[in-house]
């Protein structure tokens, strides 16, 4: 033998060592990251960046001086959109921790009620969803028309219209970003810190005015960017309520009156302005990071009764329970009601199964149904994969361009579904490298990846909040006991990061079932997707079997929320069963 | 007067099948008083003084604070400063904030805060550290930065868990000292929980010694040393070597034991000990009344020596004593040269007469 | 999927015909069932994608480099245009569009009209007597009905758009004054009790008569109370009512050899007496069997000059959009 | 053989603008040795041992496992099992699986990695808590769940930062006898950090004083506790009084001193002391071997008790000595009949001729 086989191992078990062992060196999250951010590059940024040259594309800057003028379209709709979204982190932040800390911190009677409802406003289809709203609280909605009729009023009591409206609908159906990440905050936070400012005298706001809301900093981080950036390129809840003036419904404007430029130019300021807020978030999150200082692990503080709501809570509960499910039952009510037996009256007149019957005989009822499950789980997959290590390499590692990333990941949240289906289909319609050089267009895949370029952000905000908890003596210490890297990342810190990315992975994957804008411009037919299926009964003005495909999909998305709380029970039952083995 | 007063107090842990935590303890505290817990790890002393600060609620029974029935009431309203026994710093804060907290609670103004809050900082050896992250703490300083925030309150009652475990014999030895100035000054009621047994004699008024939930002694640090209750309160207390010895004569307060050797030796007793001649007598003696002696006195128990452990002020030799089954282990003080006895030497063992006590099982 | 059918090996020669639609899916599928029976090649390799006409133009669009469909079957006259002058579409004489007005097709031959959208006035005929309804357009400003008028919102519908384009040429002849027509949209949104998001949207808000009275599409307001039991009846303007083509196109670099045959069957003659029957159609090209409804129309066109419309639409619009729109 | 090498080792912590938290050490530990890092809180023990264990990266200098390079080697390469000073337990694994996670990641079989579970539990007194969840534990049994985890894969080499500190006196001597078997059985290199003096004392080959990031000596207990190297040591490990007197005779490893009665005596001195006569010499003198005579003793130093301290097998007494403003304190063996003596009683101190020790300032 040469001295050639004698030298490769060594340098092989050099090489091995360094990628394998090497977690601790400078190098090291470069070598993570760079597959990361070749793939936001490719997906996300380099498309993002087509929009900006279009936008700037015919008449230079000129566009954006638009949004200077104080008359003008631009600069209202600016500000509306930012007001808009503003208030719906106010009021989604209000209620979504006012909920988590109601239901994770005491017990009453109802407490379990509300809780298996808590999600339901995530599982509503989006457009079937948003006319639900409509149907209930609008001018032509049930609640005001049934006060109307109670009062004997000549118009409709308590409507909501135009940016009240909007505000309604976001709260309900967005404040389920704030309700999950408070409660993954809530449950891994070191309850003996609390009761150590209950100990020097703090009463029950204090503390939570001075510890647990500083704690909860990095949650309500994460569920504010992906509220605010939601609201500002959100588009059906303007629309139904005729906000017209707001950011989403002006790149729409533009487009139809074939202004591409001036459409690219809302869609960059857009991503600017959901840029600078990110940067600002961020700002703020660095200033107050933290991690639990404590020594050892301290009990979960058991549940107190709360003595003064007792007789309240189980009344509220129930309240609470019907404005969860109102949308649901509204969407029931209209896929049970026969076509045009529902006019003026409060509520139908005439009941029928004709819908679902309809939906079911056909052909290829179910298709649309496996196709959004099977492309959302695709891509819910890749973004748990990708978006935990982003996570990651954020978080806990030390690189140039951490920020870079962070906005990487993010702007394809902040854009509007068209604008980043048009990126997609321009980038991918001929084969390049982040393809293997196929034209994604036209295939199976391009669904999928757009559902994970899109969503991404929510797995990598929710997994990134739940990993600022998480000390990172404990991966020191398995890597003490001999872990590699990727071993004690994956098994305790991922592991630990589970509720987080649960909850991202959920959101990711409701989501992707819903998704609508980008997938009208990119769905084939043997990729329709189910809310295409639901957008061409709408559109037709089946309204009653819409519905009842929308009934589909809360069902279906019911099912997969109602695995992954096993999933996430998991370890806790394991825990559960070693402490009966002790009995 | 008695400032507070646990009533057949029981924690039993929901899910934990098992034994309660803490097993129906009475203990009445005076004002002013320092009180110390005292038992082997989990016996239940953090739920005790958990349940005083009212972060457990007792499965059964009452506390009281002068006489005020406190067992919900909330922790926040019980005006007790407690040092947690994994610290529970806020992370968030740093050092000076963290400690200026209850100030803060308590509406103390700006600068008389800043100034309690640099004194209680002084007070820790800990000045200058106020600007400083948590994060950026030793152990050791976290411990004393948790210690400064219970103490800067000025509570109506301290609370103290394990609040020197990390400090050197050193800094421990000062800041305890500090701590018992502190609660001299403004006779704070103090609830104590230690595991360093020098600790809690040389600070304690008195000292109760628990184990397994339950309360085995309660009496002053002479008292538990020199005349513990029973044998698990004198092998936890110090060292002692416990004796099963026939009795050869009773008395009201002392019992007349045979030894090893044949020699014959009394041993104080409770009032109301019990034994009779013939029985067999726990005997506790602690290792450093035992003298070394020639293995040729007449009436010393010979022996081999197992075992020399050197540790500073005085070396212990564990000596395997021929008659009986028995292991005595001694302790010699160090300025007996003690490099002069090895391992394997034979020697000579002592009992004192006067020195002896019986314990009950 | 049936994607494995567009390799049949050694079979046939048919390839894949795929369909950008904007019809109604009930439309579509009717057509593509009689297509294959009558083409058997094409069973199984006609795929019909159906969309906003908005859409349609925006993925043909995006897709210019690679295109996927073959058919643009749906779509207004400005939305085809642009599609047309972007050089998404591809020329061709079709057999048909010889019979065909030109004023319903493109010069060049990129896209043809396939259906004429007479737009009329709509109302809720249970809150409505017929008798009591608007006669024409002018009606619609009069003070009694104020906020009674629900509007599908403009700027993003083309066919709103195209009628209130009408309303303000209607009033300058060249385009060239538009003030007139501005002040009459501000009148008739002073009536306007709300601009509703969508179809959908208008015709619930009609129907549980937030609103009662509407301008929409005939073709809609006949589906909608034949086929969905919708209160909506309509008035024929007696001014007239603007005339807006829907059409069909090639587009350019798809199959368009499949294209083709797809178009010329959708120009055959009894399928146009179905649809017209069935679908309420009304053909850009003359059919010979008129249906009842159709006969009975007597359809009185107003005269609007499109060419003016499309140098304006975009400006005149937007200006509603800012000035006018909830300001009257 | 050298084990484990430290070569001026220094560590800064980016954005504290303070001194170094470890400062150019140098260090050597032979393998099978059992090696002890002693030092006030915050000294950087700590820090010292995360960089061995591969957390921290030295600012400057080398670390070498048996002459290999490791100071970038990755943690998990290093087969070192720590025992963290805030235990870094798994919260979502139970007691047996915390146990178990290294001997998994080792690829031990099931059963076997089952047995030795159980035994590492058992040898810190856990038998049976295999199954409970870790919040479910006190803090004691938690940080001997930490202990059994790095215990149980037997390392190359063990770093325990403050192991015990949690645990009873009881239960910490038996299992630093514990931890001394094992790593004697096994010759496991071991690196130890206390705050126990006795302990420290008792377990170790060698021991590393450490003060504000710097090594102050280094050798066996005996060295460490009667020749110090320094008054910093002498008073650090154990108590001591370090008298300044002036010298009145010098030998090459002794001096003369006067002592504040106006007596004369000899004190041990290191090689090269390089004192001269009329020098002021700092001499160290144990409590211990300080003897309490009659006040009226001619060569005693009279002086009042200021304290008294009972510990339990010892007595403290601090006494404000005559002459000269020192403190001087001693301790009496409690055989001394230790009630005797009260605060404020005369008492005489004899220094023991052959016990003191010169050290530098
Ligand atoms: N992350 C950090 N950033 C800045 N300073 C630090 C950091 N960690 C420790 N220090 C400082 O470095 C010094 C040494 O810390 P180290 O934890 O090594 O002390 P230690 O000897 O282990 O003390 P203890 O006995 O109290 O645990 C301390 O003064 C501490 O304040
Ligand atoms: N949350 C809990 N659930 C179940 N058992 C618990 C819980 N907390 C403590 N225990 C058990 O109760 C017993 C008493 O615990 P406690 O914390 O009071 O002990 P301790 O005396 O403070 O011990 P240490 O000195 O080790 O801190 C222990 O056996 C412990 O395992
Ligand atoms: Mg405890
Ligand atoms: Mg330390």
């Amino acid at each position: 033998m040469t001295a050639v086989p004698s030298t490769l191992p060594s340098r092989w078990a050099q090489l091995t060592q360094r990628l394998g062992g090497g977690a601790n060196s400078a190098w090291f999250p470069y070598v993570l990251v760079a597959p990361l951010a070749l793939i936001l590059w490719g997906y996300v940024v380099q498309p993002m960046l087509a929009t900006f040259v279009e936008s700037v594309s015919e008449d230079g800057t000129a566009n954006y001086a638009q949004f200077f003028t104080s008359s003008g379209v631009a600069r209202t709709s600016l500000l509306t959109s930012l007001v808009i979204s503003a208030a719906s982190v106010l009021l989604c932040g209000i209620v979504g921790v006012a909920m988590a800390f109601l239901l994770k911190r005491f017990s009453f009677a109802g407490r379990r009620l509300i809780e298996a409802f808590i999600l339901v406003p995530a599982a509503l289809p989006p457009l079937i969803g948003a006319v639900s709203f409509q149907l209930l609280y609008s001018e032509i909605g049930i609640l005001p028309r049934a006060l109307q009729q109670l009062f004997g009023t000549a118009q409709p009591v308590l409507a909501f219209d135009g940016i009240a409206g909007v505000l309604v609908v976001h709260t309900f159906t967005m404040y389920p970003f704030f309700y999950l990440a408070a409660s993954a905050a809530l449950a891994g936070m070191d309850p003996s810190v609390e009761e150590a400012a209950y100990n020097l005298g703090a009463g029950r706001i204090r503390v939570w005015r001075t510890v647990l809301l500083p704690m909860l900093t990095p949650a309500l981080v994460s569920a504010s960017l992906l509220v605010f950036m939601t609201s500002l390129a959100s588009y059906t809840a303007p629309l139904l309520f005729g906000v017209d003036q707001t950011m989403t419904m002006q790149i729409y404007i533009n487009r139809t009156n074939g202004d591409l430029p001036m459409a690219s130019t809302y869609a960059a300021v857009l991503g600017l302005v959901s840029i600078a807020f990110l940067l600002l978030m961020r700002w703020y999150e660095g200033r107050r990071s933290y991690l639990s200082q404590s020594k050892g692990i301290s009990a979960r503080r058991r549940e107190i009764a709360n003595p003064i709501g007792r007789w309240l809570a189980p009344v509220a509960s129930v309240l609470a329970t019907l404005v969860l499910l109102a949308p649901v039952a509204t969407i029931a009510l209209v896929a049970f009601s026969a076509d045009g037996s529902w006019t003026t009256e409060v509520i139908p007149s005439a009941y029928t199964i004709e819908n679902f019957v309809t939906i079911l005989t056909e052909p290829r009822a179910f298709e649309p149904i496996l196709n959004s499950l099977q492309m959302s789980l695709l891509a819910t997959a890749a973004c748990v994969v990708v978006g935990v290590l982003i996570a990651y390499a954020v978080r806990r590692l030390r690189f140039v361009g951490r920020s870079l990333l962070d906005i990487g990941v993010m702007i394809a949240w902040a854009l509007p579904g068209t604008v980043v289906a048009i990126n997609l289909i321009s980038a991918y319609s001929t084969g390049n490298g982040f393809s293997f050089g196929q034209a994604l267009i036209g295939t199976f895949w391009i669904l999928p990846l757009a559902y994970f370029v899109r969503f991404l952000p929510l797995v990598f905000r929710a997994s990134s909040a739940s990993l600022a908890l998480i000390d990172p003596s404990l991966e020191e210490a398995a890597r003490n006991l001999g872990a590699s890297w990727w071993r004690a990342f994956l098994n305790i810190t991922v592991r630990l990061m589970l509720p987080g990315v649960i909850v991202g992975a959920l959101l990711a994957f409701v989501h992707g079932v819903g998704e609508f804008v980008a997938s009208v411009l990119i769905y084939t037919s043997s990729t329709v997707p189910i809310s295409v299926a639901i957008n061409n009964r709408m559109y037709s003005f089946e309204i009653g079997t819409a519905a009842a495909y929308g009934m589909l999909q809360v069902a279906l998305i019911f099912v997969v929320m109602w695995f992954s709380g096993r999933l996430e029970n998991g370890g806790r039952a394991a825990s559960r069963r070693a402490e009966q083995w002790t009995n | 007067m008695i400032d507070v007063e646990l009533e057949s107090v029981s924690k039993r842990f929901a899910r934990s099948g098992e034994a309660a935590a803490v097993d129906d303890v009475n203990l009445t505290i005076g004002a002013g008083e320092f009180f110390t817990l005292l038992g082997p790890s989990g016996c239940g002393k953090t739920t005790t003084l958990r349940m005083v600060a009212g972060f457990y609620f007792p499965s059964d029974g009452h506390i009281r604070f002068g006489g005020k029935d406190v067992t919900r009431l909330a922790p926040n309203k019980r005006e007790t400063g407690m040092v947690f026994q994994n610290y529970a710093l806020f992370p968030h804060m740093t050092v000076a904030q963290n400690v200026a907290y209850g100030l803060k609670v308590r509406k103390v103004g700006r600068a008389d805060a800043a100034r309690r809050v640099a004194e209680a900082l002084a007070e820790v050896h800990l000045d200058g550290y106020g600007p400083r992250r948590i994060d950026q703490l030793s152990g050791g300083q976290q411990q004393r930065v948790a210690l400064a925030r219970a103490l800067v309150i000025r509570p109506r009652m301290l609370l103290l868990d394990e609040p020197l475990s990390n400090l050197d014999a050193k800094l421990r030895e000062e800041t305890r000292a500090e701590i018992r100035r502190i609660q001299r000054e403004s006779g704070t009621t103090s609830i104590y929980v230690t595991h360093d047994q020098a600790e809690a004699m040389a600070m304690s008024d008195r000292i109760a010694v628990m184990r397994s939930g339950q309360v085995q002694q309660v009496g002053t640090p002479r008292e538990v040393y020199h005349q513990p209750a029973n044998a698990f309160v004198a092998r936890f207390i110090g060292r002692s070597n416990v004796l099963s010895l026939p009795v050869a004569a009773v008395e009201a307060t002392r019992v007349q034991v045979v030894l090893p050797g044949g020699g014959q030796v009394h041993a104080g007793a409770p009032e109301g000990h019990g034994l009779r001649v013939g029985d067999s007598a726990l005997v506790s003696a602690r290792p450093e009344y035992i003298s070394v002696v020639s293995p040729a006195d007449s009436d010393a128990i010979g022996g081999r020596v197992a075992a020399v452990e050197f540790t500073g002020m005085t070396t212990h030799l564990t000596v395997d004593v021929d008659t009986g089954d028995i292991d005595t282990q001694v302790t010699v003080a160090a300025v007996d040269a003690p490099e002069r006895i090895g391992v394997g030497d034979r020697v000579g063992l002592r009992l004192p007469a006067d020195r002896l006590w019986v314990v009950r099982p | 999927g049936d994607s494995e059918d567009t390799e049949t090996p050694g079979g046939t020669t048919a390839e894949r015909i795929v369909v950008y639609s904007a019809r109604d899916k009930k439309v579509t599928d009717f057509v593509v069932e009689q297509f294959v029976a009558k083409h058997p090649e094409y069973q199984g390799k006609v795929e019909v994608l159906n969309m906003g006409a908005q859409e349609v133009l925006e993925r043909t669009r995006a897709e210019k480099a690679n295109p996927q469909g073959s058919v643009w079957w749906g779509g207004t006259q400005q939305g085809l245009s642009a599609g047309a002058s972007e050089d998404l579409l591809e020329a061709w004489q079709p057999s048909f569009a010889a019979e065909m007005d030109a004023r319903y097709k493109d010069a060049q031959g990129r896209w043809f009209g396939e259906i004429l959208l007479p737009e009329v006035i709509m109302y809720n005929n249970k809150a409505i007597q017929p008798d009591q309804a608007p006669k024409d357009w002018d009606d619609l400003i009069a003070p009694a009905w104020k906020d009674k008028i629900i509007i599908r919102d403009v700027p993003a519908s083309g066919t709103m758009r195209s009628i209130y384009a009408s309303m303000i040429q209607r009033l300058s002849p060249d385009g060239s004054n538009p003030q007139p027509g501005y002040d009459w949209l501000r009148k008739l949104d002073a009536n306007t009790v709300e601009y509703a998001a969508n179809p959908t949207d208008l015709y619930v808000k009609m129907s549980r008569e937030r609103g009662v009275l509407s301008a929409w599409n005939l073709q809609d307001i006949l589906l909608q109370s034949e086929q969905s039991n919708m209160p909506f009846g309509y008035v024929m303007p007696a001014s007239g009512a603007p005339v807006l083509v829907d059409g069909v196109a090639v587009i350019k670099g798809g199959n368009s050899e499949g294209a083709k045959t797809f178009l010329e069957f959708l120009f055959d003659s009894s399928l146009r007496a179905n649809l017209a029957k069935d679908f309420f159609q009304i053909p850009a090209v003359p059919i010979s069997e008129q249906p009842e409804w159709l006969a009975n129309l007597n359809l009185k066109p107003m005269d609007v000059d499109w060419d003016v419309i499309a140098k304006h639409e975009t400006e005149w619009i937007n200006h509603w959009n800012a000035e006018i729109k909830n300001k009257g």
